[in-house]
């Protein structure tokens, strides 16, 4: 087979790919290559489904006809081998298919920390009741365990956004839910002690156990998993364990190729690996982060999604470059919302604006770096997220209206007029 | 491209318009049902913004290269004819598309764990707060 | 006739106009020209009739022929005016201007007519007025301060005839085709709207050898009026066809303008119109539209306006008043109706119909091929 | 000092229709309304209402009303409640009562004594949807004669008289002096918009001329060299169409202005060649015109600044001898005599001045008129009068008069919003008209006002060529002074003699 464009993946780095594409080639020949034989879906949804807040109906992302109506051949099928130098990919049944430009969208896998008595390979856990959860597969999984009514404890091990939402998801379901979690502070690198204070103690009211300070040293149970044993020896009995540690770039297809991976694939600002015609985007690469002013991974699907508009446009011949992302993640737990973005934890060498009431559970910080906004975590009032995420974005010196910031009403009415001109248009 | 804008010049921050976006987005439709009989009251669309004498209407600005629909992880935010249209069946009230918006123009709904946001008062020939601003302030920009 | 059919007795809102001069300036018999007004005569109802006839006293031709009529045969006012008139002028000849029965002729109540030919005698500070502004200023004394009497024809060599009754009835009265001869002969019949007939009122009305007969009603008379009175004219009359001959009196004989400027003035081309024009015209009609505002005759009419050597017909700026103009040999016509120029004269070389505010101006013959112009 | 003032209004508010949507509570300078959090309920302090009407307006449900307190003193002929009122007032404050809008009081108002002609049966009307029907006027000085270059008949004329400066205007209203500073920036915009769309001028008043409004609407604009000569240079005095001296005004004969400084904000400052922040003040008279010959000076000065290129105008308050000072104002060099009767308005006067000095403008246009056509001089000046023009009718009566087109304020004002409350002086004026407060100002949209200017222009030119039509009249030069058009109704002997008309069925 040979097509113009060729994309692997079939996530949001993969679909804003396909979409840019299509808003300036409408014809090239498309392929979209992925081994999940469903029709695209919202990995981020899942904690929703699992939690039945969403039919399965409503996780798809794009509608039923997407492919169809954008004439994208969708294959269902592992890529396992890319012949860089002619250009080449190879699946896993053999079928080869050439390609013009290549896009790398092969997001994530979760990581498994090493525990006794458990053996992951392939994406299987040699024991029942164990599952990651990354995919509507692992979901759809959990929850018809869930549903054949054989879980009264679970058990998470990860206490970050994922973690916390499968735990979340888990008590609605009926469980009685344990977190295991390594570091005492909630999403280290995210959350400052306020913020983590104040989202632990939440979660506590609302009824969830987390064992801080602690990994899983091994897990029991014959077929099953039965029981967790901790790192100090404390045995937590479970029917469900999910582990949600963390999730590691997946890289394998370049790996020892000349594509240059460090941590994730390598790409520039215009999301171009080190081999011409090939790109990447999504959880698998470090793409730009502008606060940082360097690349890093950033697994998120609004980065992977903007990444692969930039890569897409790129890869028809529309020069943009990629200058949207940085860590920025809207999250709820127990119906407490919290936005967190950029430098949002540090202290050091920056200047914080800051606002707590910690009865209310309302934490707003603004981090200020050389007047302009760095970095911000917004507990309960997230109304202004956006603007602030703005003000991060154009790299606006903040300092002369910088006491308005936190002010219930900030809005674009504080900046001066001609910056405000400038964004409104 | 198709959105609303306000010039601020003449923007008198009566707030008619957040008004009579509440009542267009009500069941009833009728000013004084909506208000006053109505078990909700519908969420507007359009904030206005004040300070000192300055005052703007704001709402979502249908831009270009929507951020908000990027950040979208449900598909509920997607553009269709250059305007931004949110379904509100597929929201999950995740509020990236409010991290997102540099406008803050999305509007949370906590009842319902739904964003709005201004959908130009689909089925009218034009927006309402275009029609009934007192002043003319708001007007609809079609552009590329 | 309430409840009656439409009796088709009377052509309501007309006057009868009728103009006819020779081009040549050869004096003819005014018989055409009485006969082509009697054509009119369902145009008026008896209230008045006149004429105009150039060229009429080559004897007396370089002394101003004054024609004064004496209501009621006023005795005490005759002799009022012939003492103002001694001691104003050298009144070389008078007489009662000849008439016939009035019985006869139809006509009513017929005050003493008498005419003077006189030279002026000014004295003092009155020297310092030209012949024709001095006799000007006596005319308007007589008709101001003299109870009775009313001067209607002041030029030299021509006359007017006026008086209540139907313009043919006028003719006989004062026997007009047996006794005279002009080259230039107006006519009017009468259908009063605004004012009783008297036989003053009548057209023509004159100042100096400046005679006018009018058609129409002139909605702008107050104004026309107003300004004229800043220039001395005094309308006794209350009639807009007296402002009408003052005004030509004003902007041809003492402001000198040219006809064709008069008519822009009288019957101006509306904005839209003069906005189209060349640039030179355009300032032109502009500048005289900005001066002379207070004599745009703003309302329905047609007038023929006649002085020595000319004779000039004009319509309101719409129109609203019919005109119609006729050419045989040395014949021009002007007429209210067509029909009457063909009982003057059945053959034509040329008829038609001038548009709104166009003049139609004939002169006696200098040699030159545009005797008659007609401004497009 | 406890005020025994009574409110003037009552506020009713429907509580069955009222959303709190608080529109009412946020369009109120006066801080009539009220919200109540608590309660949620609003509340309304009559005593601050002034009856602008803003509220009723905008109140989406229609759940306001505002009226004349009931509440009344003991019915007396000769103590009125206003005059109880006024003296209370002045009990309280001990100073002189201001007041804005024009004189309200009951004098005669001659133009509803006016009756106009049309024709019948022997003149046809003309129909304006038919016909043209025109109102263009000319502005300024003309000569008595033209005397032209070329005699011959071939058409060919060449005009040899100098013609003074004339102004076109295309329909004879001129809005009048409202300069900014008085009014609003937008509200002056807005003016000076309607006046260049339609084809008419403005007036800038005595406030100066904002300087990038100076290319667009100059050619419209009619500058005033005032007793302050508030921004008046040479750039102000060429940019316009046609510069005029303000002598007087009618709401305020022989009373001098003062804008208060804390109006005079930066821009006003600017415009108006003063320091921020200061009083500007308007002397009662002009300090080097004492007399007809010191008008001449001035009026030839502007125009030696003016390279004789524009009509000077001289505006007075309609006086006692009015036609006396006209008359020495027309040998004095003026182009143009603006008449400002009785009941013309203003931002600020003294009530007792305003209601008392001056005299209706019907009889100072007639008067004037008169005495310019009785010397003769009539011809050399246009007349323009203004104050208590409310109507295309008393339009056409006062052209009927003698004049050749009117100044309107207070109507124009209307068009805009203007509701006649006569709170100008407080500056707070709901509607952003008279108001320097940003806030308030920009509740004119000078696109929504010039549009309401431009219609009442249109509206009332309609109706113009309409009476025009039915007189028979197809230009409008053809009705001025055109007296016998008019007829007057119950009106005494020595009245009809002044208006120079006649009784009606005379």
């Amino acid at each position: 087979m040979e097509c113009k464009y060729l994309i692997i993946g079939n996530s949001a780095g993969g679909i804003a790919a396909a979409e840019a594409i299509r808003e300036v080639d409408r014809t090239g020949e498309l392929i979209m290559v992925s081994e999940e034989s469903s029709r695209a879906y919202s990995r981020a949804l899942i904690p929703y489904y699992l939690a039945g807040e969403i039919e399965l109906g409503k996780v798809y992302y794009r509608s039923e006809d997407f492919y169809e109506e954008n004439d994208i051949h969708a294959i269902c099928k592992k890529a396992v081998t890319v012949d860089f130098d002619n250009k080449e990919a190879e699946m896993e049944d053999g079928q080869r298919i050439r390609y013009g430009k290549l896009l790398l969208a092969t997001g994530s896998t979760p990581f498994i920390p090493p525990m006794e008595g458990l053996c992951y390979h392939d994406g299987e856990f040699d024991k029942d009741g164990v599952f990651t959860f990354t995919s509507l597969g692992d979901a759809i999984a959990i929850k018809r365990r869930v549903e054949s009514g054989s879980v009264e404890k679970a058990v998470v091990l990860g206490g970050g956004r994922i973690g916390l939402m499968a735990a979340e998801a888990l008590m609605r379901l009926g469980s009685d839910v344990t977190v295991i979690k390594r570091s005492e502070r909630l999403l280290p690198g995210v959350f400052d002690e306020t913020a983590s204070r104040m989202v632990k103690r939440h979660l506590k009211e609302s009824g969830l156990r987390m064992l801080t300070g602690h990994t899983i040293k091994a897990v029991v149970g014959k077929r099953s998993a039965e029981c967790v044993v901790l790192d100090d020896g404390t045995e937590i009995g479970c029917d469900l364990l999910i582990i949600a540690a963390g999730v590691r770039p997946r890289v394998e297809l370049v790996r020892g190729t000349s594509v240059k991976v460090n941590r994730g694939i390598m790409v520039d600002r215009r999301m171009r690996t080190s081999v011409e015609d090939v790109y990447a985007c999504g959880d698998c690469a470090e793409v730009y982060d502008f606060v940082h002013d360097d690349f890093r991974l950033t697994p998120l699907w609004a980065t992977a999604y903007a990444g692969g508009r930039v890569a897409g446009f790129n890869m028809c011949g529309v020069e943009k470059e990629y200058q949207w992302g940085t860590n920025m993640n809207s999250m709820h737990f127990f119906g407490l919302t919290v936005i967190a973005a950029g430098i949002s934890a540090e202290e050091d060498g920056y200047e914080v604006l800051k606002e707590v009431e910690e009865e209310k559970k309302i934490y707003m910080r603004i981090v200020l770096r050389e007047g302009r906004v760095a970095g911000m975590i917004l507990v309960n009032k997230i109304d202004r997220a956006g603007l602030f995420m703005g003000l991060m974005r154009t790299g606006i010196d903040v300092s002369p209206f910088k006491e308005e910031l936190l002010s219930a009403d900030f809005g674009l009415i504080c900046l001066p007029e001609a910056v405000r001109g400038a964004i409104m248009g | 491209m198709r959105r609303v804008c306000c010039r601020a010049e003449v923007c008198i921050g009566c707030q008619l318009c957040v008004v009579w976006c509440q009542v267009e987005h009500s069941r009833s439709r009728d000013i004084i049902k909506a208000f006053l009989y109505e078990k909700e009251r519908p969420i507007p669309r359009v904030r206005v913004e004040e300070r000192g004498p300055v005052s703007f209407a704001l709402q979502c600005r249908h831009c270009e290269e929507p951020d908000c629909v990027f950040a979208c992880i449900s598909g509920a935010l997607y553009k269709k004819d250059g305007v931004v249209v949110h379904d509100a069946s597929k929201c999950v009230g995740c509020w990236s598309c409010v991290l997102a918006c540099p406008y803050g123009a999305i509007i949370r709904d906590e009842t319902h764990g739904k964003a709005w946001k201004c959908d130009l008062c689909a089925g009218r020939e034009e927006p309402i707060c275009v029609e009934k601003c007192p002043n003319e302030a708001l007007v609809v920009e079609v552009g590329g | 006739m309430n409840g009656g059919r439409r009796e088709i007795y009377k052509e309501i809102t007309a006057c009868s106009l009728f103009g006819a001069m020779n081009r040549n300036g050869e004096r003819f018999s005014g018989e055409g020209v009485i006969r082509a007004i009697a054509n009119m005569h369902v145009r008026g109802n008896g209230l008045g009739g006149g004429f105009a006839i150039y060229g009429l006293y080559p004897k007396y031709e370089d002394y101003y022929a004054i024609h004064i009529m004496f209501e009621g045969g006023n005795a005490e006012a005759k002799r009022e005016t012939d003492a103002f008139l001694n001691a104003n002028f050298d009144v070389v000849y008078d007489e009662e201007i000849p008439h016939g029965e009035p019985h006869g002729a139809r006509v009513e109540n017929p005050p003493l007519l008498w005419r003077y030919f006189a030279a002026t005698d000014k004295k003092g500070a009155d020297k310092n007025f030209s012949d024709d502004d001095y006799v000007v200023r006596k005319v308007m004394e007589i008709n101001t301060g003299i109870k009775d009497a009313y001067v209607f024809s002041s030029g030299k060599n021509m006359g007017v005839f006026k008086g209540v009754g139907y313009p043919e009835d006028i003719a006989e009265y004062f026997l007009l085709d047996k006794l005279y001869k002009g080259y230039i002969w107006t006519a009017h019949g009468r259908f009063p709207t605004n004012t009783q007939g008297w036989w003053g009122g009548a057209h023509p009305f004159s100042i100096l050898d400046w005679t006018v007969v009018h058609n129409g009603e002139i909605s702008s008379y107050g104004t026309n009026r107003r300004y004229l009175e800043m220039y001395g004219y005094h309308c006794t009359l209350h009639t807009d066809s007296e402002v009408m001959a003052y005004a030509v009196d004003l902007l041809m004989r003492r402001q000198r303008l040219p006809v064709n400027v008069v008519a822009r003035i009288f019957a101006p081309p509306v904005w839209t119109l003069i906005e189209n024009k060349a640039e030179k015209e355009k300032k032109l009609l502009t500048t005289l539209r900005m001066v002379y505002a207070p004599l745009l005759m703003n309302g329905p009419f047609t007038v023929i306006i006649a002085h020595h050597g000319e004779m000039i017909g004009l319509t309101d700026r719409i129109r609203l008043r019919p005109l119609t103009a006729g050419v045989r040999g040395e014949m021009l016509y002007l007429s209210s109706e067509e029909a009457a120029i063909r009982v003057a004269s059945p053959e034509l070389d040329k008829v038609w119909t001038p548009d709104g505010g166009e003049p139609i101006v004939g002169r006696v013959n200098t040699g030159r091929e545009d005797e008659i112009i007609s401004i497009a | 000092m406890k005020s025994y003032l009574l409110p003037e209004f009552e506020v009713e508010r429907k509580e069955e229709k009222c959303i709190r949507c608080q529109v009412c509570v946020r369009q109120c300078a006066f801080g009539t309304h009220r919200y109540d959090e608590e309660l949620d309920m609003i509340f309304s302090d009559v005593a601050r209402c002034v009856g602008c009407q803003r509220c009723v307006v905008f109140c989406p449900t229609n759940a306001l009303s505002v009226r004349p307190n009931p509440s009344a003193y003991k019915p007396n002929y000769i103590w009125t409640d206003e005059r109880i009122g006024d003296l209370t007032k002045q009990a309280e404050t001990g100073g002189v009562i201001l007041t804005g809008g024009g004189n309200d009081k009951p004098y005669r108002v001659y133009f509803d004594h006016l009756v106009l002609n049309a024709s019948q049966v022997t003149n046809p009307s003309i129909d304006p949807l038919r016909e043209p029907m025109e109102l263009r006027t000319f502005l300024g000085c003309k000569p008595d004669a033209l005397a032209l270059e070329s005699w011959s008949e071939s058409g060919d004329v060449e005009i040899r008289t100098a013609m003074p400066p004339n102004v076109m205007i295309e329909t004879p209203i001129l809005f009048t002096a409202m300069s900014y500073g008085a009014i609003s920036y937008q509200a002056f915009k807005s003016l000076a918009i309607a006046a260049s769309e339609y084809g008419t001028l403005f007036n800038t008043g005595e406030g100066g001329f904002p300087k990038e409004l100076r290319a667009k609407y100059g050619r419209n604009a009619i500058v005033q060299c005032a007793s302050g000569r508030f921004g008046v240079d040479a750039e102000y005095l060429n940019c316009a169409a046609v510069v005029e001296i303000k002598i007087g005004q009618g709401a305020k004969p022989g009373i001098g202005g003062h804008l208060p400084g804390e109006k005079v904000s930066c821009s006003i400052a600017e415009t108006r060649m003063i320091p921020e922040g200061t009083d500007a003040l308007s002397p009662a008279p002009q300090h080097d015109i004492y007399s007809i010959e010191d008008l001449s000076t001035l009026i030839y000065a502007l125009k030696e600044a003016t390279n004789y290129e524009k009509p000077v105008s001289v505006k007075i308050a309609a006086v006692h001898n009015s036609a006396a000072i006209a008359s020495g104002m027309v040998r004095a060099g003026a182009d143009i005599i603006a008449l400002d009767g009785l009941r013309g308005g203003t931002g600020a006067a003294p009530k007792i001045i305003r209601d008392n000095v001056g005299i209706p403008i019907e009889l100072a246009i007639a008067s004037v008129d008169q005495r310019l056509r009785e010397e003769g001089i009539r011809n050399r000046c246009s007349i323009i009068a203004a104050g208590g023009i409310r109507c295309s009718a008393d339009v056409i009566k006062a052209i009927a008069l003698g004049a050749d087109a009117v100044y309107i304020g207070t109507a124009a004002l209307v068009a805009m919003g203007c509701t006649l409350c006569q709170k100008c002086y407080t500056g707070k004026c709901n509607w952003g008209i008279c108001t320097q407060d940003p806030y308030l100002a920009k509740r004119i949209n000078p696109d929504i006002a010039s549009r309401r200017l431009v219609n009442l222009l249109r509206g009332w030119s309609l109706e113009m060529k309409e009476m025009l039509g039915g007189m028979g009249i197809n230009a409008i030069e053809s009705l001025r002074g055109n007296r016998d058009h008019l007829r007057g109704v119950g009106l005494q002997e020595w009245e009809l003699e002044v208006l120079g008309v006649k009784g009606a069925g005379e």
